[in-house]
């Protein structure tokens, strides 16, 4: 059949009219002509405009266009765009190539003359491309809306609470036999997040009452198979083992949190038991429990010292939280008693939300005293410590309150190979990108929320479970099918010989080995379609969808031309 | 220090003599070897099962038809243990094939032996044999490589089995035609050996006699790769190697490394509508027919270079006699030298290709 | 074969008048490129080189001493995809241009656009005798072809039997056996007419003469001939034979990639149809005492006889390309030459003859008849 | 005097980092040659080697690899891969004499739109220094 491709050069108003000669591009595109080939040009003002794409639609339809060529601005920006307006038109999306002529060649070369011979060039690459490109179809497969949350720590129980609902099901697994994770020992909340120990309480009896949610306590993972929308989950007893429970979801949060790392584990930092050395946690839990904070003999402490940042310096990162939760401590010391003496030793002041100033300077206020200082000792209830002035001085203290690194929960690391997660230098679940997508991970459908991906507050945590859900919730709608990654890899029996390079380069997971047949294949759900693959197979067996050597060699061609 | 097997009757009466020993009592079930088929001296390898087989062997000859690490793909995973008898090179090769999952070390127990080297096939083929043979096993008693072995023999230092399970001193060895000493490297051969009964002792390479061989392989080394030395920058000198290549594609299919079904150069990626070769002409003079003859080259490099274990297959087989080997052998080296790896030397090592460390060429990239 | 050709007498040898013809051809616009050979910087091969400048036809070597790569693969390359826009003439041997149009049967060569253009062909030295004495033996085949000799010693054995050294059926022929210092060019076929006819030539002289010259050399060549093939068949014959023939062989498979009629992407027998799993090899070798490697020696040669005798234009590449010497193209020579007289077929010389395994008639074969009734009744005795 | 020469150079930028870091630099207005025309992959980890080979043999002056810096690849270790093969082509390069100053691979995230334009231009201006490649003109390659 001979091959009809419509070549619509947008002059985005004035952005790429004025940057070179269109009706030049539009002729020279012509020289593609030939028996089984006819281009046909055409220029429009403006083709994202609402008049542009009806246009286009109706242009696609009435010429009868077997393929398209569309050079206008990024395809960061429009590519959707065009590519629904091929689908309204009948014209398989895949059969379709949009050319930057805006931001990669308006916008960057001053000379006209110039720029139109890039623009031509670039276009020519399309037009020998898109002839080479194959219709692609998606696969709408069934999706299960259900999520499954690992903890039932703060993050975990937000994240049920935002997504469950008559048509979304939550499974909540919990290691421990209660729900809330370390904030059910804190007495209070920052003074920004409002509520007392009532919110956590809160929030328990809300997820406890919930019937769209199933709670397993004492509970944890031992298998998860399959991708976005499809997961087989067993989950198992943590004191019986054998005791399983086998579920279907379609996403999974992992949400398990910090502990406190021991403080004694770092060189600056010896105590014995009996010595009134307590970490930041040790004194909440006492707060809430006798309301009151005392020392071991009964009575108040009169001189207390606060110890940031202990072993920041051994861990490498900031705990982001510490600071914030120091100040709230040496409040607790003034609300119980005046008198009491409280000086917070720090090597920086790590405040990063609006309210943490007013926080600072209200503790200060309060008379609570700050001292920036180099290092420190804590050997007993002694101090020793280099102050930012380079003195060495020596105080001896009645209670010595630490506040230790939080690090991963015990078992991050188990689960991490479970579920198929990479781990980060700190041992945090790694993320697919901290700045553009801190929520993925290497696999589609699974998420980590609040601390297991790296320190943070509770207001961030909650964030970051809202988000989250957030996600879920566009990707898995109830009722709906989902379109996994088209664009994939797949794997020519004939030529594969089974050298398993493939599967090793595959940070997804998504290339299994066929034990019978001796060879690779793709689990097309799992490949985000990156094209890894495809160039570790010296074989060239495996083919990678809209992206084929043959495809991108047409434009290496043309562009060389 | 390993157990060393002494029996005294030369080499190959010795290592026959414990073959007949394991094959008759069963502890072996096949033995893969070089054998004799004729009068003239033409040898294949063979998968021996019959005692009486074994004595058509031809375990040293100075020959390789085809590397064997090709055979012993095609036999493995075996289910009951067999010995191999192959060249240091064609044990490297058939390493490298089993970290690409082409074979397995699963029930082969390999023995290979310090080699002087692999005649060309033509040489070792010619109505001269037996005289060419006795001559390369008079030579290889000292120290020097004989002259007329294949160039990257010439400049091999490998000639020292890397993961043998049992290992036959015979080049640098005087005593070759007297006496047998059978290395057992590994618990496999000597639990193999416990029911043969013979004088057993305590032993270590000749190091000095090694060094000095290995002195002489380095010098040959050097002087290989003067002769093929690319002087001047560009593609002239290339093209002056590579242009007279014809395109069969023989030297991948005799590879030990390359073991794709179809090699991506003969796929249809590269078979052109003639516009694409009529527009690359318009901007050229004139065009070499069929296209990507010697590309082929330097993308079969890029495939394989790093494992390329040098054992001169290529080159013997290369109808228009260039020198594919030692080009490869010195490419390889380099490429394999990033990696610090050594083609063949463990079976645990993964290949480049199919790893990475995050630290590592920092300079790439900025 | 035409009966009349255009002469001309030449002065500076015969490659030079056929340069000057291809080059007039192209300043007039009859052909846009020529594929020609030329010899590499290294000047120890050829190359095949398509050229649409005038200039660079200076270098390139109508009739080149060696066949590296054989003509028809060249062709393949350019064409297996469909034709294009430029008109294309290509000098090749006669063997070259019959394996191109076994090729062109086969549809993996397109010969729309393409003209054929031969000549009386005095052989090819083989490739590794030119390789290391190139210069001497470029002077060598100089002379070969400035002395007219088609019966050299120094060829491939192949071109030492060839009959067809001259005939094939080619757009335009530059005959000259038995000529001195000059040619005859026939045009064989419309294509051919057409170009001379554009160059304004006249072929209007008797070629008697030169078919006789012709025929006296084939003569000589069908002894030879005759001669080969009688050596040949006890070395072929019966199982024992063929397997002592081929013992040397170490299945590179060369002789099969070489080869211009081999046009597959994947040989059947280097296909996983064609692998045997490691239990079943380890269960014959204790079944029959042992076996050799490779596998299949015997197999593959008569496999590929199979697949491709019927079109087999004895070019001798194979032969060339086999590192272990075994007589490769005599082999197929003799074997083809009785699977072509079956079917009384001549791989490539009438591009409108079938290849005989795409059609079949109802009355031929009448042997078989008589083969299969033979078996019948053989059986039935035994039974 | 002669035409100036205009280097042909292929480009292959990843999705994510490279070709947005190119669309940042046209948003930024900053400038540089018409030699370079980035051609989109998902991942620099789709470039096998050799296409860079088939585009130098093709006439290809230059071959610029654009990928995310190493650790932000958006397919996790993508990236890392490419160093490696890349090295391996560089290595094979420097072995036989064949320039390999004309590859370059290049980290530019999505937020470095002008080391975009700086790695354009410089790259460009090293390619003129060294001059057309010499695969336009081998009619025997």
């Amino acid at each position: 059949m001979k091959k009809k491709i419509g070549v619509y050069v947008c002059e985005c108003g004035p952005n790429i009219a004025s940057k070179m000669h269109i009706d030049k591009i539009l002729e020279s595109v012509k020289s593609h002509n030939s028996e089984d080939v006819e281009i046909v040009p055409i220029k429009h003002k403006l083709l994202c405009s609402v008049q542009g794409k009806k246009f286009l639609e109706e242009d696609i339809k009435k010429q009868e266009l077997t393929h398209l060529v569309v050079a206008a601005c990024s395809p960061r920006e429009h590519n959707t765009t065009f590519m629904n307006i091929c689908k309204k038109s009948d014209l398989n999306p895949y059969l379709y190539k949009m050319i930057n002529i805006r931001e990669q060649v308006a916008w960057v070369i001053p000379d006209k003359e110039k720029a139109t011979e890039k623009a031509i060039q670039y276009i020519n690459g399309g037009i020998s491309r898109v002839q080479y490109q194959g219709e692609l179809f998606e696969n709408k497969i069934d999706a299960i809306p259900d999520v499954l949350v690992i903890g039932g720590g703060i993050s975990g129980i937000e994240s049920a609470l935002s997504l469950a609902n008559e048509k979304r099901k939550v499974v909540l697994i919990e290691k421990t036999d209660k729900l809330g994770g370390n904030s059910v020992f804190y007495k209070k909340l920052l003074p920004r997040q409002g509520a007392e120990k009532d919110f956590i309480a809160k929030k328990i009896a809300e997820v406890t009452n919930n019937k769209n949610i199933k709670i397993h306590l004492e509970t944890e993972l031992e298998e998860i198979l399959g991708f976005l929308g499809n997961f087989e989950v067993t989950l198992r007893n943590v004191n019986n083992k054998d005791n399983k429970i086998e579920i279907k979801i379609g996403a999974t949060i992992v949400a398990t949190g910090f502990q406190l790392s021991n403080p004694t584990s770092f060189k600056n930092v010896k105590y014995k038991e009996s010595d009134e050395v307590y970490t930041s946690l040790e004194i909440e839990k006492m707060f809430s429990e006798k309301g009151k904070i005392l020392l071991s003999s009964g009575s108040e402490p009169k001189t207390v010292a606060l110890v940031h940042c202990v072993g920041k310096d051994e861990k490498k990162y900031c705990s982001q939280i510490c600071c914030n939760y120091m100040m709230k401590i040496a409040n607790y010391f003034k609300e119980q008693s005046k008198e009491i003496k409280v000086k917070e030793f720090y090597k920086d002041l790590c405040l990063p939300n609006k309210d943490d100033e007013k926080l600072f300077r209200d503790t200060e206020k309060n008379g609570v005293d700050f001292v920036r200082i180099k290092d420190i000792d804590i050997q007993g209830n002694e101090i020793k410590y280099t102050g930012i002035n380079g003195k060495n001085e020596k105080t001896k203290f009645d209670m010595i309150v630490v506040a230790p690194p939080i690090e991963p929960k015990a078992g991050t690391k188990n689960l991490s190979q479970i579920i198929d997660i990479p781990l980060d230098e700190f041992g945090f679940f790694q993320e697919v990108h901290q700045t553009t997508n801190p929520t993925g991970t290497a696999t589609d459908g699974v998420f980590i929320v609040g601390t297991a991906q790296g320190p943070k507050g509770i207001s961030n945590s909650m964030l970051m479970s809202q988000a989250v859900s957030g996600k879920i919730k566009t990707q898995l709608i109830p009722g709906e099918k989902i379109i996994p990654e088209v664009k994939t890899s797949e794997i020519l029996e004939a030529y594969c010989m089974g050298c398993k390079t493939c599967l090793e380069v595959c940070c997804f997971g998504a290339i299994y080995f066929d034990e019978i047949k001796g060879i690779s294949r793709v689990n097309e759900a799992l490949c985000r379609g990156c094209g890894n693959c495809i160039a570790s197979c010296p074989s060239e067996a495996i083919r990678h969808k809209h992206f084929t050597s043959e495809q991108l060699f047409q434009e290496v061609i043309e562009i060389l031309k | 220090m390993s157990k060393v097997i002494k029996i005294d009757i030369n080499s190959k009466q010795g290592l026959l003599d414990f073959l007949e020993h394991l094959l008759s009592n069963n502890e072996i079930s096949g033995v893969m070897s070089l054998r004799k088929i004729n009068e003239n001296g033409i040898c294949d390898y063979g998968l021996i099962t019959e005692v009486d087989d074994l004595k058509s062997i031809e375990p040293f000859a100075p020959v390789m038809p085809v590397n064997a690490s090709h055979i012993l793909s095609s036999i493995t995973p075996a289910k009951k243990p067999i010995i191999a008898i192959i060249k240091p090179c064609e044990l490297r090769g058939f390493v490298e094939r089993v970290k690409r999952k082409q074979g397995s070390m699963k029930n082969i127990i390999t023995v290979s032996y310090t080699c002087g080297g692999v005649l060309p096939l033509n040489t070792f083929q010619s109505d001269d044999n037996e005289k060419i043979v006795s001559e390369y096993f008079e030579t290889i008693k000292g120290t020097d490589t004989p002259e007329n072995v294949r160039p990257v023999c010439k400049a091999c230092e490998h000639f020292i089995p890397m993961t043998a399970d049992i290992t036959i001193s015979v080049f640098g060895n005087k005593d070759f035609n007297s006496k047998s000493c059978l290395m057992m490297n590994t618990e496999q051969a000597i639990k193999l050996s416990k029911s043969y009964k013979c004088e057993i002792v305590e032993k270590k390479m000749d190091d000095k006699l090694m060094d000095e061989i290995l002195k002489k392989r380095k010098a040959g080394k050097e002087k290989l790769y003067k002769e093929i030395a690319i002087t001047k920058d560009g593609l002239d000198e290339f093209v002056d190697i590579f242009g007279k290549c014809i395109g069969c594609h023989g030297c991948s299919r005799v590879c030990p490394i390359c073991y794709c079904t179809l090699c991506d150069f003969e796929s249809s990626n590269y078979d052109y509508k003639v516009d694409l070769i009529e527009n690359e002409l318009s901007q050229k003079d004139g065009l070499r027919l069929p296209p990507d003859t010697i590309f082929f080259q330097l993308g079969r490099l890029n495939h394989m270079s790093f494992s390329c274990i040098g054992c001169g297959q290529c080159e013997d087989v290369c109808p228009a006699g260039i020198p594919v080997s030692s080009i490869f052998k010195k490419v390889g080296e380099s490429t394999a030298e990033l990696f610090d790896y050594i083609p063949g030397k463990d079976v645990e090592e993964i290949i480049p290709v199919m790893m990475i460390k995050e630290q590592e060429f920092p300079e790439v990239g900025e | 074969m035409a009966n009349n050709g255009a002469k001309i007498s030449f002065k500076n040898g015969l490659q030079n008048q056929m340069r000057d013809f291809l080059k007039e051809c192209m300043k007039k616009g009859i052909f846009d490129a020529v594929v020609l050979p030329v010899r590499v910087p290294a000047n120890d091969s050829y190359a095949w080189i398509l050229m649409n400048d005038i200039s660079i036809v200076d270098q390139a070597n109508p009739i080149p001493p060696v066949m590296p790569v054989q003509g028809a693969k060249a062709l393949k390359s350019l064409t297996r995809k469909g034709d294009g826009i430029l008109k294309i003439a290509t000098i090749m041997k006669p063997c070259e241009i019959r394996a191109t149009i076994e090729l062109a049967k086969l549809s993996q060569v397109n010969l729309e656009n393409i003209t054929l253009i031969s000549y009386d062909c005095p052989g090819a030295i083989p490739m590794s005798i030119y390789n290391n004495l190139s210069d001497d033996m470029e002077i060598f085949y100089n002379d070969v072809v400035s002395e007219n000799n088609f019966v050299s010693e120094k060829m491939k054995e192949v071109c030492g039997f060839c009959v067809d050294f001259s005939d094939v059926p080619d757009d335009l022929h530059f005959g000259f056996t038995g000529l001195e210092n000059e040619v005859y060019i026939i045009p064989n076929t419309g294509k051919g007419n057409s170009v001379l006819e554009k160059l304004e030539m006249k072929s209007s002289e008797n070629l008697s003469q030169w078919k006789k010259n012709v025929a006296d050399i084939k003569k000589i060549k069908s002894k030879n001939r005759i001669d080969i093939y009688k050596q040949v068949q006890p070395t072929v014959d019966g199982l024992d034979n063929l397997q002592k023939t081929y013992e040397k062989c170490i299945g590179c498979h060369n002789c099969q990639s070489a080869c211009p009629i081999c046009y597959c992407r994947q040989c059947f027998f280097d296909s996983t149809a064609s692998e045997q799993s490691a239990n079943t090899l380890i269960d014959i070798a204790e079944k029959r005492g042992g076996i050799g490697f490779p596998r299949d020696k015997i197999m593959f040669q008569v496999g590929r006889m199979s697949h491709m005798s019927l079109s087999c234009v004895s070019c001798g590449q194979c032969m060339d390309a086999c590192p272990v010497n075994i007589p490769v193209a005599k082999i197929f020579s003799f074997v083809s030459s009785k699977t072509q007289n079956t079917f009384e077929y001549r791989a490539g010389f009438s591009g409108d003859e079938p290849i005989p395994l795409k059609v079949y008639k109802d009355d031929e074969l009448s042997k078989i008849h008589e083969i299969v009734k033979n078996a019948e009744s053989d059986g039935s005795e035994h039974e | 005097m002669e035409k100036e020469f205009t280097p042909r150079i292929t480009s292959f930028v990843c999705k994510w980092c490279t070709y947005t870091g190119a669309d940042l630099a046209g948003i930024g207005r900053l400038q540089y040659p018409t030699s370079i025309i980035a051609m989109r992959v998902l991942c620099s980890s789709r470039i096998d080697p050799v296409f860079i080979l088939k585009s130098y043999l093709k006439g290809a002056d230059g071959i610029l690899i654009g990928g995310c810096h190493p650790g932000d690849c958006h397919y996790e270790t993508g990236n890392y891969y490419t160093r490696r093969r890349f090295m391996i082509l560089k290595s094979i390069f420097d072995s036989l004499g064949l320039k390999s100053d004309r590859l370059r691979l290049s980290w530019i995230s999505a937020s470095e739109g002008g080391k975009f334009a700086r790695v354009a231009n410089e790259f460009t201006e090293k390619i003129k220094k060294i001059g057309p490649s010499d695969t336009k003109r081998n009619m025997f390659l």
